[in-house]
């Protein structure tokens, strides 16, 4: 209980700052420094598979993504002339948010957690997948073919020059 | 069921052919149109002499369970109306093989194709729901026809007219069908009669919309302000086809339907369908007698005469209905025959206003006299169709007595017979004018169903008694009128003696016009056209003032100024209210309102927070 | 999945995959391969459809449901006729090298997600269908199209967060996320998560308060792929899901009202809202696409009324709206091309030069508005019968009223853009081209066709739904 | 407050990190930061998933699902920094608020 509650601050308190921070840089490495959180916490429920990918997609691949974007479109830091007073008051309302979720949505949730319904089997991750989710291995296929075109035609006329 | 069904489909298939058809054909698809329709006809001739053999015949096709079902049947009345708007058909696919003043020929056939397959449904339908399925397709083809009967800017005009007046009332007369069939627990017309319906509460509504869909069809005031537009931009063709004939007979049918089979009707509803019957036969006539186009001038009659059959029908005694239908049909032979007559005439001359014609007897003998025998057959005159039925309507009106209805409608006939002595001595008697020396007579294929049909004139008034002992009395008895009571024979008693009376009148008044106007036929109308207070009705008359179709325009007009008004306004509310929310929570949040995107999400994120809790799912 | 139609998903994808080996070649191949592939598949649903033997046997030999085969139909009929278009509408900064693989993976998506078995490969599928379809309405070099997309994105984000947010509770509350597991025990917590399930795809589908991305992706899009949006893409992605959740809510018993009747409502609002603001549009296409939203919301509130005869009114209307938006969006690409714009204010009396473009748009337009005998008045009918039994009465009213204001706003639309008098720079348009318009042709004789024939439609799926 | 689980703590952060994410979508101009709003939100939905899967035993499900969001996840970003590049080299800024050429 305490760990999780350990690492959920950790990500709180990380979103927070990704959200406050005045530049996209700082943004973009406190989202992979969230993902490494959150990849702790699959360890801790016991889904390493899970928190492999997390660590290697999220942490890795999508900030490198991130960084590289960012480092494309930097003068916009300066450029983009933002108030900054809506995200001053963020942790602020952060907090109330907490508060408000605490009193009105605890309940809901413990009384979700009644209906809990245990399935009889408890196959392993790569019999799931392919026995039971074969069908997901045919979308992974799809949306990353999907991902090679959408790239290959955003970025027509650069690869034509 | 099947012979009659052959008169819905082969019609159907033969106007999908004729599509395929190049335009460049000649004669083809006339010859397939009118071939297609002469089966159809014979098939509904044996239909109906199998009907009257009392002979049955009915089709279910259950086909959306509980709701519905494609439900035909053929007793006496439809298939007396199926025989008849066949034979309309054909003899107006005969009729306008050599007319070219009818549009592309493709088209004009498919329509008339297509028309006589849905006419022939809407007859046939058990169900309200096939019949209102019939129904409403022939209002596609009312506007292709008109439409495509002209190429003028006009025609499309009118057609439009033509299609919102009557999509309108067509409307209303779905939701009658609702109402009738939420009443009543059926859509089943046969179900529905073994107990009929009474005005009360619902049934009021649902009576009184139907009955507008079946006088509006019929083309009864005020629905009917399309007819005569269309009369001076389209075809004489279309004319004696759907205003002149097929529409009178749906109608009225349907009117019969509805007033008899359907529902059990009130004395205040009997005086409110005498009472549109009459208006209709007074103000129609009073429009038609000042007309100056041959065409124009018809069309009003062919709603004045409908006023005829309403109130036949409203007097809801066996005499009235049996003379209601009977001129249903009487008036659906003369008036077809009468604009057949228009349409030679404008063939022949080039034109259709009647003071450019003159002394035509001469040159187009055949369509003169056929014109002469129609025109006494709508005027009532003594041993012809329309006296007979006139004088049955009469009867009937003064069997419930309301005597001031009988007044009106003996007003009309004198007025009917006024404004044709005036159109007949105007176009075919008197001096022939110099450009009209080389007129000749009109091809035999325009002749021969003008002749047909003067002839049914002819052989339905001599011999009344067959048509109404054999076609009237059994449909009528078999939708629920008691007919024991004698119908027809020629009696030398006051309502003949009133009649003559109002020959004499009509011709007299003639003969004043004609002198008052300076010898001119053609302004023979003018001493009452122009008598005070009349001159004045007439003239805002003419500027389409009491036309329905133009009221709803300006209605229309005024009205989209307010919505417009009111879309503004809530335009204004769909682009303040959000941001005027986040203005009272913070200056700050709305200094940073960044435009529509963020406006945007706010709205689907609070719009999806609304649906969760109507949802339950926080709860 | 359904195995027996994985086919129909899987081989899109090959031609996806091998198009780019081709089209280095000649790109004729490209255009090629992808019309080919897709009338294969139209050719063998069409065999399995319209088999006489199958009739025979009552249909009793289909191991699978009438909506899949039509859903099927209807993804490879569209895309088809999209594709055969744009091979002859040579307009536009296009990547086709990509253009063509996008489409085809995206046909593969949505048949795929049609034959799903499980909430989960729903979701999949409608995320790599939501790729493509970022991509193909950027693929102009065009501001307007690079807006629209990540207004799309963005806007329709929420969408996956909220559904997998029911998968999430679905997954502890039933342990599997199959349909027919997910039904059999029918707890407030299951209920819960089909609440957001239905709200998410309610926001891909673009009903009212969440519709906002709708008019500027259709907009913003060029003018075949918002053709191919409208008429399919989002139909699928968002449609598909509510009217497959509202079958399996039919039998889970009155409890399921909770979800139906606040998505009845908003079904209702949808259909009032479009219309209303389509009567305000200057822009060809935005006019058709709050028409598009509006139909929505009568597909939304025939299926979220639970009662057969609304989802299969729902059903038929879903594809009605297919082949009569299909065919105004085609129009409006020819014209686009033609005269160069789609501002209705800048284009008048275009009957006269494109006469089959005019007459098969008062077709479509028809059919949109629900008139008889065209194929949109039967499935219309049906909607509103099943409101009239099943709903509050108003509903019903509502739904009759605004089906008239249909036909208003799009009577505007013709007499603006078809009739009235020739402007003078307008009179050198030509009609499109034959090829251009057989998609067209083709589409506005299934509208008729089906129409006529609507008794043999409704036996079909009354005995294989 | 005796939990008998974490299930209701996982959640309610869950919500709580939903809340930031949204927070940042609705209210930042920045495209950049409008996508990290976008990955901080799934980070909320991921923990959602893990926990009930959890919660019910049923981790390994859980885990196979994730495995394929997180990909889903990669290539919407990747998609969104795709068209964001895309749109910096035609309009020259990524502000959300210059994004209004679509409208009436």
């Amino acid at each position: 209980m305490t760990y999780n509650l350990f690492i959920y601050l950790i990500i709180t308190i990380v979103a927070i700052t990704a959200v406050m921070a005045r530049k996209m840089l700082i943004s973009a490495i406190m989202l992979a420094v969230a993902s490494i959180a959150l990849s702790l916490l699959m360890f801790k429920f016991s889904a390493p598979w899970a928190a492999l990918f997390e660590l290697s997609v999220c942490a890795g691949l999508i900030t490198v993504l991130f960084i590289s974007a960012v480092s494309l479109v930097k003068k916009e830091d300066m450029a983009l002339k933002e108030s900054r007073a809506k995200f001053t008051i963020l942790p602020l309302i952060s907090g109330a948010v907490f508060i408000f979720m605490a009193i009105f949505l605890m309940p809901y949730f413990e009384s979700l957690s009644g209906f809990t319904r245990n399935p009889e089997i408890q196959p392993k991750v790569g019999e799931i997948i392919w026995k039971f989710r074969s069908a997901d291995l045919l979308g992974q296929i799809t949306i990353l073919a999907a991902a090679v075109f959408v790239v290959k035609s955003v970025f027509y006329k650069r690869s034509e020059q | 069921m099947t012979i009659n069904l052959i008169a819905v489909l082969l019609p159907f298939i033969c106007a999908l052919l004729i599509i395929l058809i190049s335009d460049k054909t000649k004669y083809l698809k006339e010859l397939l149109s009118i071939g297609v329709l002469l089966t159809s006809f014979i098939a509904a001739a044996l239909g109906l002499a199998y009907s009257s053999g009392g002979i049955q015949t009915s089709l279910n096709l259950e086909w959306l369970g509980e709701i519905s079902a494609l439900a035909l049947k053929a007793d006496i009345l439809s298939s007396f109306l199926l025989a008849a708007i066949s034979m309309f058909s054909l003899a107006v696919a005969i009729y306008s093989f050599s007319i070219d003043k009818k549009g592309s020929s493709k088209w004009f056939y498919f329509n008339i194709l297509m028309t006589q397959s849905l006419a022939s449904g809407a007859v046939l339908s058990d169900s309200l729901l096939t019949m209102l399925f019939f129904w409403e397709g022939m209002l596609v083809f009312l506007y292709t026809f008109i439409a495509l009967s002209s190429d003028s800017h006009e025609a499309k005009n009118t057609a439009l007219k033509a299609f919102l007046i009557n999509g309108a009332t067509d409307l209303l007369m779905m939701v009658g069908i609702i109402i009738t069939a939420s009443l009543s627990g059926t859509f089943n017309m046969s179900a529905i009669s073994n107990s009929k319906l009474t005005l009360i509460g619902w049934g009021t509504a649902g009576y009184t919309l139907l009955l507008i869909g079946a006088v509006s069809k019929a083309g009864a005031f005020p629905f009917h302000t399309w007819i005569p537009d269309a009369a001076l931009n389209s075809s004489a063709s279309f004319m004696s086809y759907v205003p002149a004939a097929i529409d009178k007979l749906l109608g009225i049918y349907f009117l019969a339907r509805i007033s008899i089979y359907l529902y059990q009707l009130s004395s205040s509803m009997q005086i409110v369908l005498m009472a549109l019957g009459s208006i209709t036969i007074i103000v129609a006539v009073m429009m038609a007698f000042v007309q100056q186009d041959y065409k124009k001038l018809l069309s009003y009659h062919a709603v004045s005469q409908t006023g005829y059959m309403i109130l036949g029908i409203g007097t809801l005694n066996p005499i009235g209905i049996a003379g209601g239908l009977f001129h249903m049909i009487n008036h659906a032979t003369y008036k077809s025959c009468l604009f057949m007559t228009a349409g030679s005439v404008e063939r022949q001359t080039g034109t259709s206003n009647i003071e450019k014609l003159g002394g035509l007897f001469n040159k187009m003998p055949v369509t003169a006299v056929c014109f002469v025998i129609a025109a006494a057959a709508i005027s009532g005159i003594a041993p012809l169709n329309g006296f007979f039925s006139k004088e049955l309507i009469y009867k009937g009106t003064l069997e419930t007595g309301y005597v001031w209805f009988f007044v009106a409608a003996e007003l009309g006939s004198f007025l009917t017979l006024a404004s044709f002595l005036k159109l007949g001595h105007s176009v075919f008697f008197g001096k022939t004018p110099s450009y009209l020396e080389n007129t000749k007579e009109a091809p035999f294929s325009t002749l021969f169903p003008m002749i047909a049909f003067a002839a049914i004139c002819l052989a339905f008034g001599f011999g009344a008694y067959w048509p109404i002992e054999n076609l009237i009395k059994p449909s009528i008895s078999q939708i629920g009128v008691n007919t024991a009571s004698e119908l027809t024979g020629f009696h030398l008693d006051y309502l003949f003696a009133i009649s003559i009376a109002v020959i004499l009148l009509a011709i007299g008044n003639h003969l004043l016009g004609f002198h008052l106007a300076g010898n001119k036929a053609s302004k023979a109308s003018d001493h009452i056209h122009h008598a005070p207070l009349l001159s004045w009705l007439y003239d805002i008359a003419e500027k389409k003032f009491f036309d329905i179709y133009e009221m709803g325009m300006r209605f229309v007009k005024y009205s989209a100024g307010w919505i417009f008004s009111i879309d503004r306004f809530f335009d204004k509310i769909t682009d303040d209210i959000p941001s005027g929310a986040f203005n009272l929570t913070s200056e700050k949040i709305s200094a940073i309102h960044n435009g529509s995107y963020s406006l945007y999400m706010a709205i689907s994120l609070i719009g999806a927070i609304i649906y969760l809790i109507l949802a339950g799912g926080l709860k | 999945m359904t195995t027996e139609l994985l086919s129909y998903s899987i081989i899109p994808l090959l031609a996806a995959l091998a198009i780019p080996f081709f089209g280095r070649r000649s790109f004729k191949l490209t255009e090629i391969l992808s019309n080919v592939t897709l009338l294969a598949g139209l050719g063998n649903l069409m065999f399995i459809i319209f088999n006489p033997s199958n009739k025979l046997h009552n249909y009793e030999t289909f191991s699978f449901d009438g909506f899949t085969i039509l859903m099927l139909f209807t993804i490879y009929l569209v895309a088809l006729s999209i594709v055969f278009f744009s091979t002859f509408f040579k307009v536009g900064d296009f990547n086709k090298n990509a253009f063509y693989p996008l489409i085809m993976i995206s046909v593969s998506a949505m048949s795929s997600m049609v034959l799903s078995v499980d909430f989960f490969s729903l979701y999949i599928f409608m995320e790599a269908l939501a790729v493509t379809s970022f991509a193909l309405i950027a693929c102009e070099e065009k501001k307007s199209g690079i807006e629209a997309a990540i207004k799309y994105l963005l806007l329709t984000f929420p969408a996956s967060a909220l559904i997998l947010i029911g998968l999430a509770i679905m997954l502890f509350a039933n342990g599997s996320l199959y349909f027919d597991i997910s039904m059999q025990n029918a707890s407030p917590a299951v209920f819960s998560a089909l609440a957001f399930i239905v709200l998410g795809f309610a926001i891909k589908a673009g009903l009212f308060p969440f519709h906002f991305w709708t008019p500027d992706a259709y907009q913003g899009a060029p003018a075949t792929v918002s053709a191919y949006l409208a008429g399919i893409v989002t139909k699928v992605s968002g449609m598909y899901a509510i009217i497959k959740i509202c079958t399996l809510l039919k039998v889970m018993g009155p409890a399921s009202f909770k979800i139906s009747s606040p998505l009845m409502l908003i079904g209702v609002a949808t259909l009032i809202f479009g219309s209303i603001a389509a009567l305000a549009q200057k822009d060809f296409k935005r006019m058709l696409a709050f028409s598009s939203i509006s139909q929505m919301g009568y597909i939304v509130a025939g299926a979220a009324t639970l009662n057969p005869i609304g989802i299969l009114g729902a059903i038929l209307h879903l594809f009605n709206h297919a082949t009569f938006k299909t065919s105004l969006f085609l129009n409006s690409a020819a014209i686009e091309k033609s005269a160069g714009t789609t501002n209705m204010k800048k284009l008048s009396g275009l009957e006269k030069n494109m006469p089959v473009t005019s007459w098969t748009s008062v077709i479509a337009i028809f059919s949109t508005a629900g008139l008889p005998p065209l194929s949109g008045f039967w499935s219309k009918l049906l909607i509103i019968l099943a409101l009239w039994v099943a709903a509050p009465k108003p509903y019903a009213i509502l739904a009759l009223i605004f089906s008239i204001v249909t036909l208003a706003y799009f009577m505007l639309l013709q007499k603006n853009v078809f009739f009235g008098k020739p402007k003078e720079e307008l009179k050198e348009v030509k009609e499109a081209s034959v090829y251009m318009l057989i998609p067209v042709i083709v589409m506005c004789l299934i509208i008729v066709v089906s129409g006529i024939f609507f008794p043999f439609v409704f036996e079909f799926f009354e005995k294989t739904l | 407050m005796t939990l008998t689980s974490t299930f209701s703590l996982d959640w309610l952060f869950a919500a709580l990190i939903i809340f930031i994410g949204a927070y940042c979508m609705v209210l930042t101009r920045n495209l950049i930061k409008q996508l990290i709003g976008l990955e901080i939100i799934s980070k909320g939905v991921m923990i959602a998933i893990i926990s009930s899967g959890a919660m019910s035993g049923n981790t390994n499900l859980a885990q196979a699902i994730i495995i394929t969001v997180i990909l889903v996840e990669a290539v919407i970003v990747a998609t969104g920094l795709a068209l964001l590049v895309k749109g910096y080299r035609l309009n020259e800024n990524i502000d959300v608020k210059k994004l209004d050429n679509l409208r009436g």
